[in-house]
């Protein structure tokens, strides 16, 4: 068993404990006389995948460049109120709200990223202090819900494109850029770099704060994004909706989750997907039973913990054995 | 597909944004304050104001009912103690076969969540009826309004949401209520231009901002001298902002929005060596007892905790097809030193997070119940 | 002199160097070097530890500005203030460090920061046909440009750092220690690819502290101590005796020193019987005290892994071992320093040191964490301690990071010895080390083996490992393949080592 | 090459304490200075001695929670578990020992007992499960902050003896000049003393090593394991201290030490100790959580609206902690190796070795 498993890269291993947690799941609904895989509870899953995932695609960036984004929940609730605000229901300001929150998330990440990577203040703390400044915005200038959004824009959550629902596709579509942007671009490439060992990168010529700062960037963005679905889903801005959801830390997770390093340098968004997969299932299936709310913190806290260990033993490496199970490494010859 | 979204909320363009304070509300609680209840005194929980009411011979019918109860939370003291209250009474109905099952799912104060779980329910839960608890007032009324256009009936209770649509809308009087029996007293036992703090949990929820409007109006109007601050509960942050508060000028009274934590508050003067305050928390053990052990001039709102056993019993109701309520306001008179040692001979034994007006002395499983939890 | 040098070729320099002075934080580590490269031209650059090889490379190359003096690249005067600047100007270097990312591919570390795109995006096929043929013009074969370098091995790695050098198209080639990883046969690899590059015209800048290496590859040799260049001169007109000379400042009477008089060999200290894990198999070796031996074998036949077994980092799975005829199973390097054991690793940055606390607390390292109760004991030996090992530095609460690369090596052999073994395990003890550096830690082991201290030692570099050892175990492919008696011919050892002719292990 | 003997400084203890000052690790004091004056500035009423000790004695569950932290960190992990277990054994004494003075002592050795389970598990679960210690740690205090309401029913039952209580409400009275010297001031001394103790300790000096470079550890004889696991039993140790000083000056509530991991790893951080372990001093911890209390106390003295303090907390850690980095940069700037140019510390948040 360990020899297979060490075979598998840890995005695998993570979409293997999904499956597995999908099957449990669905056996623990039947017992309960339901249907795991019925339109409604299907649609329950993805709409609890949906916000988390989002905020979790542009917390793996972050991590992945070697920093971390704390800030995310008050961004959520930033641009919830913003937007809401600023359409107060009108059709017509639609576009206006989602520009002007998109582009305070653009700023915001670019302070994030800038006190990072220029002031060197480790991403745990530049964004404990930056989510605080916001909290203290928030806090003092709105009390309750504030504004709303039209109808129109409300349908962007009531909307299923079969059973999907429109912002699971948003989401979706938002990792699929995310996975292009890794694999595909410059970018991409530099933030693993960077992530990876920042000294090397600078030695290879990368301006070493651009990936750390556009990871951080993006993750604001995607957590406005998930302001606005929310927005969309509760019809007003809600200034506690972002901390409500308690997204920091269940997105960072959620990341670790999907298989990707803490310290940065390696991992997916594949997986990550995956880890936040998990987490709907296993809220999806504990609301079937009814499972008492605290007791659903313990499950949540072991999981976290028991999945993670299924395959953080396997990251450090151990060289090819000679003597045993594994194959020995390939060699290198010269050519005669 | 396109489930249906309501128009709700177009019109309103955010009016009552930071602004949590609307005269008319203020007057008309403040007069219920004095009205009348219909119904026997004994069983508060099923009093209400003479209103509105609606027909519900529509969904008069046989048999045993399946309800299904959307619940914001059971994060405070309050909370939990009404879950009992409303467990306890739901076993009483199951006896009687008017209630096959009750669903609850528990949105742990996510806006988000509940609004899944009222989804979840009105796809999955083939439910006979829906119990609403909203996290909070605008976020949970389109949910509601889908609740509600399903057919069943739909009962909301304790916060608000902007919709009539519900079959009852259940709650005590309501936060100005709270809001000017505290703040009176304050002002009676207090000179003008004495200093005041006032401790709230959080921003944001109707039923909360409401007490400190009305409250904060009546300060003004009589030059008392209120600063307020949000504290979470935590007792460490009460205890530290009254010393502080302490530290820094004279205080002569304390005001809260809810009295969980109130012990907090008081030490904070003992241990400073300063005379108690005049002081106003809630019905919450731990305060009445403290306030008896230090003899301090205080009062004891409350936010009736019985509501939790009536949303069941209206929908007994209306599955007998008895008219209900459109609104129910339920009865809502602070404790008093007076009457004061009947509540705490009433609840002796009982945890200190527990609610004295909780009104299920008359159900099973009292007193152990609550007292084990 | 240095222009007699160049009139020989009669071509220009690719790289001139004038004068170049550099001190960090006050204290000076150059004092006016002067250099002259033409195309095709192996210059060696040879020194003591710290003598300031490294920092002049790292000037030419960018990292470090100079205080004085000027460089010339092909005619004109250059002044890098980064890597790349000089990388894109036509001057690579490979530092004394690797530079890889291990989570990346081959491909993906020899393009970083230049990854060729087609249509906006990175064209990762491209880049690995790129790499390929890149690779196989240095006539490497077997490396796919796919592979992580996590999966590579120290040679391979360093065949990536010189492969990437090589993709800017350099005209000088700068490289520190370049074979201080490598076996002798990589180091055969190395000189092919070094040969490669200057017939293509590339002028190449060479440190190595292996002295007969750098006179077989270098053209000119130019040697610095404590910063000032003592000499430029052919290779031709140099020997191993000269080089020595000029680098010490002194001669060197005889280069490995005689064992101790009255050193005697005694009873078994460490033993192992039929021993093997996953990385070594079927050993069987007795180490008597008062003892050196060496093991000699290519990259990659297991002599680490043989220490590492012996340590209890990898424990062994099969066999027994026995320290002081006592069979002691060792499951950790605890039990084994519990037991006497001592292992000075192959890799003292990533394994040797805590670079950010002070000296002394890296000398009481393994004391505190083993033997707590000798603690002040030991501390107050530590003095002595670095002085008998001439470590060179400014205070015992100096952060071990400040220090060159032989003074490091010190400290961590003064932490091992600090715990006072019976039995020391040295994996190449002498890795980039200089040769007066050397000669302190051969008389440290001659010392230790009369006291009757049992010393194992690994070794790359075939002369120690016959000028030192008692006995020569050769290893290959994880088993021990025979054994040799010490001063035994280089040739014996290496076809043992290679497979070359078979003999069963005694 | 010299053979002289080495000194064991540089230069004059003096001019090292100075230069000390300038470190990020020093530099905290003179923020708490800084901080002080400005608020008895601002209220004088402050600057009287009694008030001064009763804010020291008030701020002692901060400051011991921030050195229990700091055995974490500086061995390269993080605890975010410490607010969870503060509520645990705030809980756990209110309904242990409850209102019978003779459960005080039985009591509070279960609570010891309890806190050093949690850090057990915290450690064993990092080092030998190999799970990030900030992963096993969020998981710890979901899963505490969950048990624990979920076996309370999420109220206290009440307050425990009030003679219990005194540990974290009393003091010693009638001292000349200040009054009362709160007994919570006594224990931080205490726990402070001993944690400088430990630290100059071999135990001490091979955590910040292992933090430093675990494989270094490692092949030195280091078990990381035992070595790291005792780091998270100090860390929960010290937010069970913490707790009974809390439980005492502010009574039974499931939200008792919320948010203190936060607190205590921003004090942490204040007092200049680098995120990813093998730098900073265990007092400038304490001094940090001092600096954070005090800002505080200052924002409130200025009278800024309660609901801005958020904000102006964050700017503070924010420019505290780049003028720290800079600080830092100054020495790691002298590093001979090229591949070490100035660098924020980066943490070690995901690695962490067991082996051994
Ligand atoms: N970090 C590593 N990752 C993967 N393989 C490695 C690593 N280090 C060494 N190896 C491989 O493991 C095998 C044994 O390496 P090892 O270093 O023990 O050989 P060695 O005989 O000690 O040679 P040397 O001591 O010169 O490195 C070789 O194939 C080597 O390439
Ligand atoms: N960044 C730096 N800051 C301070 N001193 C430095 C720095 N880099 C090098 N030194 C010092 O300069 C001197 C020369 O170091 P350098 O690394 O060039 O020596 P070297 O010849 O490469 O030695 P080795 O053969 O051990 O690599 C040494 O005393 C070293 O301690
Ligand atoms: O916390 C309680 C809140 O949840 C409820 O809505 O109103 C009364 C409060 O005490
Ligand atoms: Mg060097
Ligand atoms: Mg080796």
């Amino acid at each position: 068993m360990r020899a297979r498993l060490a075979a598998l890269d840890s995005t695998m291993i993570v979409w293997i404990v999904l499956l597995i947690s999908v099957v449990v799941g669905s056996i623990i609904t039947a017992i309960e006389g339901r249907n795991f895989f019925s339109v409604g509870n299907i649609d329950n899953v993805l709409t609890t995948m949906t916000i988390l995932g989002l905020i979790a695609i542009g917390q793996t960036l972050v991590i992945l460049a070697g920093s971390l984004d704390l800030s995310v929940p008050f961004v959520v609730s930033l641009s919830s109120v913003l937007a809401g605000g600023i359409m107060a229901g009108q059709t017509s300001n639609i576009v206006l709200g989602v520009v002007a929150a998109l582009a305070v998330a653009v700023v915001f990440g670019l302070v994030n990223g800038l006190i990072v990577s220029l002031l060197h203040v480790h991403g745990f703390i530049a964004t404990l202090g930056t989510g605080l400044v916001v909290s203290g915005y928030l806090g003092s200038n709105y009390q309750g819900s504030h504004g709303s959004a039209p109808y129109a824009f409300r349908l962007l959550d009531a909307t299923r494109i079969g059973p999907v629902p429109v912002a699971t596709l948003i989401m979706l579509a938002c990792a699929g850029l995310a996975v292009l942007m890794l694999r595909r671009t410059r970018l991409g490439h530099h933030l693993y770099a960077v992530g990876g060992n920042a000294d090397v990168a600078r030695m290879s010529g990368l301006r070493t704060q651009v990936p750390i700062i556009a990871a951080h960037v993006i993750c604001s963005v995607t957590a406005a994004l998930a302001g606005l679905l929310l927005l969309a889903r509760l019809g007003v801005g809600q200034p506690t909706v972002g901390s409500q959801g308690g997204y920091d830390l269940m997105s960072i997770a959620a990341v670790v989750l999907g298989g990707t390093l803490l310290a940065g340098g390696k991992g997916s968004i594949v997986g990550t997907i995956a880890g936040v997969g998990i987490f709907a299932v296993l809220d999806n299936v504990m609301g079937v039973m009814e499972l008492n709310p605290f007791l659903k913190d313990v499950v949540r806290g072991i999981v976290i913990v028991v999945a993670v260990a299924v395959y953080a033993r396997r990251e450090i490496d151990r060289r090819p054995e000679r003597f045993g199970s594994a194959a020995p490494a390939e060699t290198t010859e010269v050519a005669r | 597909s396109t489930d249906d979204v309501s128009d709700a909320g177009d019109d309103d363009s955010g009016s009552k944004d930071t602004e949590w304070f609307v005269q008319a509300d203020f007057d008309r609680q403040n007069e219920q304050r004095s009205a009348t209840f219909e119904g026997d005194a004994a069983t508060p929980w099923l009093q209400y104001i003479d209103g509105d009411m609606t027909d519900t011979s529509k969904f008069k019918s046989e048999g045993a009912k399946k309800v299904c109860f959307a619940n914001a939370s059971i994060s405070n003291p309050w909370r939990q103690t009404g879950w009992i209250t409303m467990q306890q009474q739901l076993k009483v109905l199951q006896d009687e076969g008017v209630v096959s099952q009750m669903e609850t799912r528990d949105a742990q104060d996510s806006d988000d969540t509940q609004i899944a779980d009222i989804d979840y329910f009105i796809k999955e839960g083939n439910c006979d009826a829906f119990i609403i608890s909203p996290n909070s007032t605008a976020a949970m009324t389109p949910a509601v309004e889908r609740a509600c256009e399903t057919g069943k009936p739909v009962v909301v209770f304790d916060r608000g949401v902007d919709t009539d649509c519900a079959t009852s809308f259940i709650h005590p009087i309501g936060g100005y209520a709270w809001g000017i029996d505290t703040a009176e007293f304050l002002v009676d036992n207090l000179e003008k231009g004495d200093k005041v703090v006032a401790l709230r949990i959080l921003p944001g929820v109707d039923v909360l901002e409401t007490r400190w409007a009305a409250a904060e109006k009546i300060f003004e109007e009589n030059d008392i001298e209120a600063d307020d601050q949000f504290t979470d509960a935590d007792p460490t942050k009460i205890k530290q902002i009254i010393t502080d508060a302490i530290n820094s000028d004279d205080i002569k009274g304390v005001w809260m929005d809810a009295g969980d934590g109130a012990v907090a508050a008081i030490e904070a003067f003992e241990d400073a060596g300063k005379d108690y305050p005049v002081m106003t928390g809630e019905d919450e053990m731990s305060f009445l007892r403290k306030w008896e052990e230090t003899g301090l001039t205080g009062l004891a709102p409350v936010y009736s905790n019985f509501q939790w056993r009536t949303p069941l019993l209206a929908v007994q109701k209306i599955f007998a097809g008895e008219e209900v309520p459109t609104e129910w306001v339920l009865p809502q008179s602070p404790i008093t030193e007076d009457d004061r040692a009947d509540y705490l001979k009433a609840n002796d034994g009982m945890p200190d997070g527990h609610y004295a007006k909780f009104g299920g002395e008359d159900l099973p499983g009292f007193p152990k119940a609550w007292q084990d939890r | 002199m240095n222009d007699a040098v160049l009139n020989e070729r009669g071509t220009p320099p690719v790289l001139r160097v004038r004068g170049v002075t550099k001190s960090f934080v006050g204290n000076p580590v150059l004092h006016g070097v002067d250099l002259d490269l033409v195309p095709g031209e192996v210059h060696g650059l040879v020194g003591e530890n710290g003598a300031g090889k490294s920092t002049l490379m790292k000037i030419l190359a960018g990292v470090h500005p100079a205080d004085s003096g000027s460089v010339e690249l092909g005619g004109e005067p250059v002044a890098f203030t980064h890597p790349v600047q000089a990388q894109r100007a036509g001057l690579a270097t490979v530092f004394q460090e690797f530079n890889l990312l291990p989570e990346r591919t081959i491909a993906e570390n020899i393009y970083l920061g230049r990854e060729p795109r087609r249509r906006g995006l990175v064209d990762t096929r491209g880049m690995e046909r790129q790499a390929g043929e890149l690779l196989r013009g240095l006539g490497i074969e077997g490396l796919r440009p796919s592979r992580r370098v996590r999966s590579l091995s120290v040679a391979e790695q360093q065949i990536v750092e010189i492969a990437k050098a090589v993709s800017f198209d350099a005209r000088v080639i700068q490289m520190d220690e370049p074979t201080a990883a490598l076996a002798d046969h990589e180091v055969e690899l190395l000189y092919r690819i070094v040969r490669e590059l200057t017939s293509r015209g590339v002028a190449i800048v060479y440190v190595s502290h292996r002295l007969r290496e750098v006179l077989d590859l270098c053209d000119n040799v130019t040697v610095l101590k404590d910063g000032r260049q003592v000499d430029t001169r052919p290779a031709s007109e140099l020997d191993e005796a000269t080089l020595v000379r000029l680098m010490v400042g002194r001669p060197m009477d005889s280069f490995f020193p005689d064992p101790v008089p009255g050193t005697t060999v005694g009873e078994p200290r460490l033993e192992l019987r039929g021993a093997g894990n996953g990385y070594v198999d079927g050993i069987d070796l007795t180490l008597r005290g008062g003892e050196i031996v060496g093991i000699a074998g290519l990259q990659g036949s297991g002599r680490t892994e043989l220490l590492e077994a012996i340590f209890g980092i990898e424990p062994l799975a099969r066999g027994e071992i026995a320290i002081d005829g006592v069979v002691t199973p060792i499951g950790t390097p605890r039990r084994a320093i519990r037991s006497g054991l001592a292992l000075v690793t192959e890799d003292r940055k990533a394994t040797g040191l805590a670079l950010h606390q002070s000296l002394l607390d890296n000398a009481l390292g393994v004391v505190r964490a083993v033997f707590p109760r000798r603690t002040d004991a030991v501390r107050r030996d530590v003095p002595e301690l670095f002085g008998s090992l001439s470590v060179s530095a400014r205070a015992l609460s100096q952060e071990a990071q400040l220090l060159s690369g032989g003074n490091q090596q010190k400290v961590v052999l003064a932490r091992w010895l600090a715990t006072d073994p019976r039995v020391v395990l040295l994996d190449e003890p002498t890795r980039g080390i200089d040769v007066g550096a050397k000669h302190a830690i051969y008389e440290v082991m001659r010392s230790l083996a009369a006291r009757g201290v049992a010393v194992l030692m690994v070794s790359s570099e075939l002369p120690e490992v016959i000028g030192m050892s008692d006995r020569v175990l050769v290893m290959r492919d994880g088993r021990l393949a025979g054994e040799r008696p010490g001063g035994s011919d280089e040739e014996s050892i290496l076809s043992l080592a290679a497979g070359l002719d078979e003999e069963v292990a005694s | 090459m010299t053979t002289r003997v080495l000194p064991v400084h540089e230069t004059t203890f003096g001019r090292r304490s100075l230069a000390a000052l300038a470190t990020p690790g020093g530099g905290v004091f003179l923020l708490v200075i800084a901080l002080l004056l400005a608020i008895m500035v601002s209220n004088p009423s402050f600057a009287d001695g009694n008030t001064l000790i009763r804010f020291a004695g008030r701020t002692a569950p901060i400051a011991i929670a921030a050195m229990g932290q700091y055995f974490v960190i500086v061995s390269g992990e993080f605890d975010l578990s410490m607010g969870a277990v503060i509520a645990a054994q705030v809980v756990l004494a209110g309904n242990v020992i409850g209102q019978d003075e003779a459960n005080i002592l039985p009591g509070l050795l279960l609570m010891f007992v309890v806190g050093a389970l949690i850090g057990l598990v915290n450690g064993l679960a990092t080092t030998l499960l190999r799970v990030p210690s900030f992963i096993v740690t969020l998981g710890m205090m979901l899963s505490l902050t969950g048990l624990v309401r979920y076996v309370t029913g999420g109220a206290a039952t009440g307050n425990p003896s009030d003679r219990f209580r005194e540990i974290g409400r009393g003091g010693i009275q009638d001292v000349p000049l200040v009054g009362t010297i709160p007994y919570p001031l006594i224990v931080l001394i205490a726990a402070g003393a001993f944690a400088v103790w430990l630290m100059r300790r071999p135990y001490g000096r091979t955590l910040i090593a292992a933090g430093d470079n675990p494989e270094a550890a490692r092949f030195s004889g280091t078990p990381l394991w035992w070595t790291k696991t005792r780091a998270f039993m100090i860390s929960s140790l010290s937010a069970t201290v913490a707790g009974i000083l809390l439980v005492g000056y502010a009574g039974v509530h499931p939200s008792v030490g919320s948010g203190y991991e936060f607190a205590a790893i921003t004090a942490v951080v204040l007092g200049g100790v680098v995120l990813g372990g093998g730098r900073g001093w265990v007092l400038s911890a304490a001094a940090g959580a001092f600096a954070l209390e005090l800002l505080f106390v200052l924002l409130n003295s200025l009278g800024i609206e309660s609901t801005w303090r958020d904000t102006v907390q964050g700017l503070i850690i924010i420019v505290a902690v780049a003028l720290a980095g800079r600080a830092w940069q100054g020495a790691v700037r002298r590093r001979p190796s090229v591949t070490s140019p100035p660098t924020p510390p980066q943490p070690a948040t995901g690695d962490t070795t067991g082996e051994n």
